[in-house]
């Protein structure tokens, strides 16, 4: 092409070679922010079977993605250089080029061909119904927290699920209020939780490990969307089936006088109109997380502080101040109030 | 700016501000749709580096949530019904009757109707900053999110009636510039001989006479349910919020196109004058806008893929869409073509086209790639998506549009506006917008979620944030270099003449700033690029017959009056039913002055 | 180039368009086009919402065909005065003119009764905007349409009036009246398929 | 001057007289009262939604084409209207189809597994 014109191999070598470099740059973006380590929440590293299914449509995209972008970056640039203008120069006077253009009218109709195929036959196996062994979990989204149900094993917990490792779980969709969206992007892609509906999507967790996987909802619901978060624990199903029956029963009541003290407090400042805890007389409100087992969880405030006394003490005394909009009022507790209903708490295993 | 938009139109003698709020002009007009939309364009960037500041490291504090929501929703309708959309107004005004050969648009008057009820509606939706709250849902405004039970403010009432005031406004400019383009060509130009910015034009005014209706409805519906208690999208009493979303993605899809056709248009006209070649395959790139037009229609349940469609609509839409890809692709490679062969021009106006190139067809590619569901799943609601959005709107519909900018600057103004400030623009343009937006692929790849306030330390995405906080800077920096520029230009002498670049359309044979009546003689087409056959043809212009008396319409205050009563039904609107019957009443005395107003 | 100097002043050549088609008429035609996409959305809310009502009235309970059918009858009369008063003012009868604008803005007044008395007798039977998904779809629907009408009878009004004036309604009255005639014609077919949804398709 | 060639130009009328309005009007009113005795026919449900439809189709094309007389006018109206109408049209049965199939609602907005509280609570 160009030949004609002074200097045209220095500009197609220079192109093809700024080009390159650029794309590696970019790729070396790409594979660090796919890299689990220090990327929790990376969308390239699936640990489940659907995931790993869509993985593979997902590479084939970025590939074909990857060509067209040195393609036309490339070709953008050679012809910036070569016909840039020069004293003399002439522009070729042509209005078209029928077989030229019949030929890149294909070339956009093969890709999107090469997409559409794996694209569907994916699909025809993630959005089959789950299999009948299927671990039936319902996940209800509420402004601002994630709500856990096993139906089958009447479970109840919040922000944190449990699930066996190398068994398929259903997950039914559900919201109480807004559209909330349930993504854990290492075990599956987002589905939306619409009020009104029920949604499902099903996998079956590849991989058990000490540390959670992290998911966070997606669907912009208001004050507090950012403060959504929750995670899923994948363990063996010898662990699994311990956590389901400690879950399953009533909370360890409290020894302590401190922590009996917090129990008394837990119904005087109005906390039970709210909260279930199982085996405490009266506490059965439902409005907000069920608390019986708030002690086995790793986190409090849906995902956004870890769950140590302090950080309990810090969203007890201002709940507003660390999830905006939160339904949870500021009780204005006394300290005395707060060491009581902390030691509470904290023993609820 | 002031300056600007006098010396841009300073072709009538009259230049009081009762003339301009008169004026049926439709450069004038345009003038005004320019700079408006420009001044917008600033207030959403404002709102955009905001945004990006209070991101910029983990657990920022720069805005609460609340305010952070109100400023993510009020940056994407600024920018795309206060800003883009009036920009791109803007050129159609000026430049539709100068393309087409006509003196002034079919109705001139209600052009100028438009420009008051746009410029009310933007005034509308920015007080809500100070009435309450601005809207805080979401440019999309999602059901039941956007209901009375979970909205309580003001905000998002102020959303419904600032869209629909915005809609009126779109609606009546649309018709218009239909009817002019159809209806108004000069003797011998056909449609396959319209310049294709032309073209694109005419689509985009489908597209929104026939999406807006929609969206209109929608709207309705939820100002319905927010002030009558009706519950079309609230499903505790048997409304789906599900059925808003095709509501507004049936507008909102073709709507992109609204934003990105025109730019394509301002690229298909820039590369061939400045290549000094004819556009590679005018019909290709005339058929394949008005095959994304028609598709753009059936497209709308791609912005759904994750709320449970089902897998047959899945599959339809995602077929449908990745089928838009190929007129797309289409485009890109013959406005490649167009510059194969050619001795091109490296003006700014030039760099600006040839970066639309690049950064829309990065837009392109994102935006096949979540075509495919099981691949949206991933991308949809994070920030690959608002990476994919930026790339599209920034890098494609503002590119275009300052390409536009640098391209006609001198035909409106009569001056060239500086070169070298010009590339400093588009470099601190450019690096700043591959700065701001590419890290966000990388962030979406990395899982963070689009319109959260806030996130922890620990997720990988630090570095990124900052990144993009840094490049949104230099963006703004970029932006502010063409303000410099145009204040620089403005104060030096008209330097312009009648065609700097060697045009081939018809606004080039006229004079800089084109006189009120455009043309002395309406042109006679010949050729598709009429000015370059007349030149290799050695065709004179024709002269000016002696006694050359041009009628043009008279101005009129009645567009003012009609508009303030739409503004003041709107207002009622929002306020009490008392101020929605004077507006009416207002309206109404107007249209009927106008109707018996002599035009002649 | 001898033809400029033939070329008539601008005033004259705005109706000389490129494709010999009034810019007006042609205005009309395509926002018609864009009251489809309207109707459209309004008539698919209907049909999604249709059996999603929670609590009655339900629409067999409370829709009285008879009476509805009256108003059709009504409205469809309507257009035919209106294109009477349409061929008036193409043939220069303009006391048909009149006496058919008049004939038409009566019935449309006849039919925006029957509609107001529609709604008190179903609000009274208690079905309000906001009891069920059938009362806001069913009045969001027809109300717009009812609007329309409202909008048409005063936009004839105004022709009306203007014909009574001494200039009349100058040289384009026969394009003013016949423009009018088309928004009239248009909500009246709009009616034509409301009436067959609703209606007529039982439930 | 090269302009166009007109299709029709200004003066012509279509050529349709008052005797003729009359007859359309009939026409419609009859067809109308055959929609409604087609309505309380009690025929099956899916044939009777196909003879409404083909009945008021039939008028609707009457009304545009004589009453508003595009059978007389320049193709390119007939043109500019039928992309609202088949469009208008289109979106009437692809939102039908798509909510039709739709199997997930839950009644009143209600969870169906939900625990009874749950549900409520959110209405602040």
């Amino acid at each position: 092409m160009g030949g004609s014109r002074p200097g045209s191999m220095i500009a197609i070598i220079g192109s093809l070679a700024l080009v390159g470099v650029v794309s590696f740059l970019l790729w070396m973006g790409f594979a660090d922010s796919g890299d689990f380590a220090g990327h929790p929440m990376t969308t390239w590293v699936p640990k489940s079977d659907n995931a790993s299914l869509v993985h593979g449509v997902y590479q084939l995209i970025f590939i074909l993605a990857g060509a067209v972008f040195v393609g036309i970056m490339a070709l953008t640039l050679i012809f910036s250089l070569l016909y840039r203008e020069r004293p003399g120069g002439e522009a070729r006077q042509f209005h078209g080029n029928s077989r030229l253009e019949v030929v890149w009218t294909l070339i956009p109709v093969l890709i999107v061909v090469a997409m559409a195929v794996p694209t569907f036959s994916t699909m025809s196996v993630t959005s089959k119904p789950a299999p009948d062994n299927a671990l039936k979990v319902v996940a209800i989204g509420h402004q601002w927290w994630w709500e856990f149900q096993y139906p089958e094993l009447g479970i109840t917990t919040a922000n944190e699920l449990y699930l066996p490792v190398n068994r398929p779980v259903s997950v039914a969709l559900q919201s109480s209020d807004v559209i909330h969206s349930f993504w854990v992007p290492q075990l599956s892609g987002k589905i939306d939780n619409v009020p009104g509906h029920e949604n499902h999507l099903w996998f079956t967790p590849t991989e058990a490990r000490a540390e959670p996987y992290l998911g966070q909802c997606a669907e912009f619901c208001g004050l507090s969307h950012a403060n959504m978060r929750f995670r899923v624990f994948v363990a063996s199903t010898g662990d699994f089936e311990a956590w389901a029956k400690s879950a399953a029963g009533d909370r360890t009541a409290p020894t302590a006088d401190l922590a009996k003290a917090g129990e008394q407090q837990f119904v005087a400042s109005g906390c039970v109109a709210c909260h279930t805890v199982k085996g405490q007389a009266g506490a059965a409100g439902k409005i907000g997380p069920d608390l019986s087992h708030f002690a086995a969880r790793t986190t409090l405030a849906s995902g956004t502080l870890d769950r140590t006394p302090a950080n309990i003490r810090k969203w007890l005394s201002n709940p507003q101040a660390v999830k905006p909009g939160v339904l949870m009022p500021n009780l204005n507790l006394s300290p005395e109030a707060l060491d009581k209903l902390v030691a509470y708490l904290d023993g609820l295993k | 700016m002031a300056t600007a938009l006098g010396a841009m139109t300073h072709t009538q003698e009259d230049t009081g501000l009762w003339s301009w709020l008169t004026t049926v002009d439709h450069k004038r007009i345009g003038a005004v749709y320019t700079v408006a939309g420009f001044l917008f364009f600033l207030l959403g960037g404002f709102e955009a580096v905001m945004v990006r500041t209070q991101l910029a490291v983990p657990n920022g504090t720069v805005l609460d949530a609340d305010r952070y929501n109100q400023f993510f929703t009020m940056h994407a309708l600024t920018m795309i019904f206060l800003g883009v959309m009036p920009m791109g107004a803007g050129f159609f005004n000026y430049f539709i009757p100068l393309h087409v050969g006509a003196r002034d648009v079919a109705f001139p008057r209600l052009n100028a109707l438009s420009l008051w009820i746009f410029l009310s509606g933007g005034i509308l939706l920015n007080s809500s900053f100070f009435l309450g709250g601005a809207p805080n849902g979401g440019w999309f405004g999602y059901a039941p999110l956007s209901s009375i039970e979970y909205a309580k403010s003001s905000g998002m009432t102020f959303y419904v009636v600032g869209l629909l005031v915005l809609g009126l406004s779109s609606l009546m400019a649309s018709l218009n510039f239909a009817v002019t383009i159809i209806n108004m060509r000069a003797p011998g130009m056909s449609m396959m001989r319209l310049p294709v910015f032309i073209w694109m034009v005419l689509v985009v005014a489908f597209l929104l006479i026939l999406s807006l209706p929609v969206l209109t409805v929608g709207l309705l519906q939820l100002y319905f349910d927010r002030v009558w208690g009706t519950s079309f999208f609230s499903p505790s009493t048997g409304g789906d919020p599900i059925l808003w979303q095709h509501i507004f993605w049936i507008f909102g899809h073709p709507e992109v196109y609204v934003l990105i056709l025109p730019s394509m248009g301002i690229v298909s006209e820039v590369l061939p004058v400045m290549s000094k070649k004819p556009l590679f395959g005018y019909s290709a790139i005339v058929f394949a806008g008005a095959a994304i037009g028609v598709l753009g229609f059936g497209v709308w349940a791609h912005h759904m893929f994750t709320t449970g469609l089902g897998p047959v609509p899945q599959v339809v839409f995602s077929a449908s869409t990745m089928a838009i890809g190929v007129p797309t692709g289409i485009k890109i490679f013959n406005w490649l073509g167009t510059m194969y062969g050619g001795n091109i021009r490296f003006v700014t106006a030039t760099y600006f086209s040839v970066g639309f190139i690049a950064l829309f067809t990065i837009g392109g590619i994102s935006g096949v790639m979540h075509a495919s569901p099981p691949v949206d799943g991933h991308h949809q609601d994070s920030y690959f998506v608002v990476a994919h959005i930026h790339y599209v709107l920034f890098g494609g519909a503002i590119m275009g549009i300052f390409s536009g900018f640098y391209y006609w600057f001198p035909k409106m103004s009569g001056r060239l506006l500086d070169e070298a400030l010009g590339k400093l623009n588009f470099w601190t343009m450019f690096v700043g917008m591959n700065l701001t937006f590419f890290p966000m692929h990388f962030l979406g790849l990395a899982g963070m979620p689009r319109r959260i306030y806030t996130y922890d330390a620990g997720m990988g995405w630090d570095t990124w944030n900052m990144v993009a906080t840094i490049g949104s800077y230099i963006l703004a920096i970029g932006v502010l270099v063409f303000v410099v520029n145009v204040i620089k230009t403005m104060r030096k002498e008209p330097d312009a003449g009648n065609d700097p670049w060697g045009g081939a359309t018809l606004e080039w044979a006229i004079p800089s700033p084109p006189p009120a009546h455009n043309f002395d003689v309406v042109p006679e087409v010949r050729d598709r690029d009429p000015l370059w056959y007349n030149r290799d043809h050695g065709i004179a212009p024709t002269p000016v017959p002696e006694h050359n008396h041009i009628h043009m319409p008279p101005p009129s205050y009645f567009p003012l009056i009609v508009a303030l009563g739409v503004l003041l039904i709107a207002v009622g609107a929002l306020s009490t039913l008392a101020i929605v019957g004077l507006g009416a009443v207002v309206s109404v005395y107007g249209i009927w002055g106008w109707a018996l107003e002599p035009t002649d | 180039m001898a033809a400029a100097t033939h070329e008539p002043p601008p005033h004259v050549t705005e109706h000389h368009t490129t494709t010999g088609i009034d810019n007006r008429k042609m205005m009309m035609w395509i926002f018609l086009a864009s009251e489809c996409l309207f109707f459209g959305a309004l008539i698919s809310t209907y049909l999604i919402f249709q059996g999603e009502s929670l609590v009655g009235p339900l629409p067999h309970e409370i829709l009285n065909i008879p009476v509805t059918s009256a108003s059709t009858f009504v409205l469809l009369m309507s257009s035919l005065t209106m294109v009477l008063a349409v061929y008036g003012a193409q043939h220069g009868r303009l006391g048909m003119m009149k006496l058919m604008l008049l004939a038409t803005i009566l019935l449309g007044l006849v039919f925006l009764g029957f509609q107001a008395y529609e709604f008190t007798s179903f609000v009274h039977e208690g079905l309000g905007l906001t009891t069920n998904q059938f009362g806001s779809s069913f009045y969001v629907l027809t109300g717009f349409h009812g609007t329309h009408v409202a909008v048409g009878v005063l936009y004839l009004t105004s022709m009306l009036l203007a014909s009574q004036r001494r200039t009349g309604l100058g040289a384009d009255r026969a394009l003013h009246i016949d423009l009018a005639g088309l928004y009239w014609h248009f909500v009246d077919i709009v009616w034509i398929v409301i009436f067959t949804i609703i209606y007529l398709i039982p439930h | 001057m090269t302009h166009m060639p007109q299709a029709e130009s200004h003066g012509e009328h279509p050529p349709t007289t008052i005797r003729e309005y009359v007859l359309i009007g009939i026409v419609l009113t009859v067809v109308t009262a055959v929609e409604l005795w087609v309505s309380y026919s009690g025929m099956s449900f899916g044939l009777l939604v196909g003879v409404l439809m083909v009945l008021s189709a039939f008028k609707f094309a009457v009304v545009v084409a004589m009453f508003m007389h595009l059978r007389f006018e320049n193709g390119l109206l007939w043109r500019l209207f039928s992309f609202g109408l088949i469009l208008g049209t289109a979106i009437i049965l692809a939102l039908t189809a798509l909510f039709w199939n739709d199997r997930t609602d839950i009644v009143g907005g209600v969870p169906a597994n939900a625990a009874p509280g749950a549900a409520a609570p959110a209405k602040h």
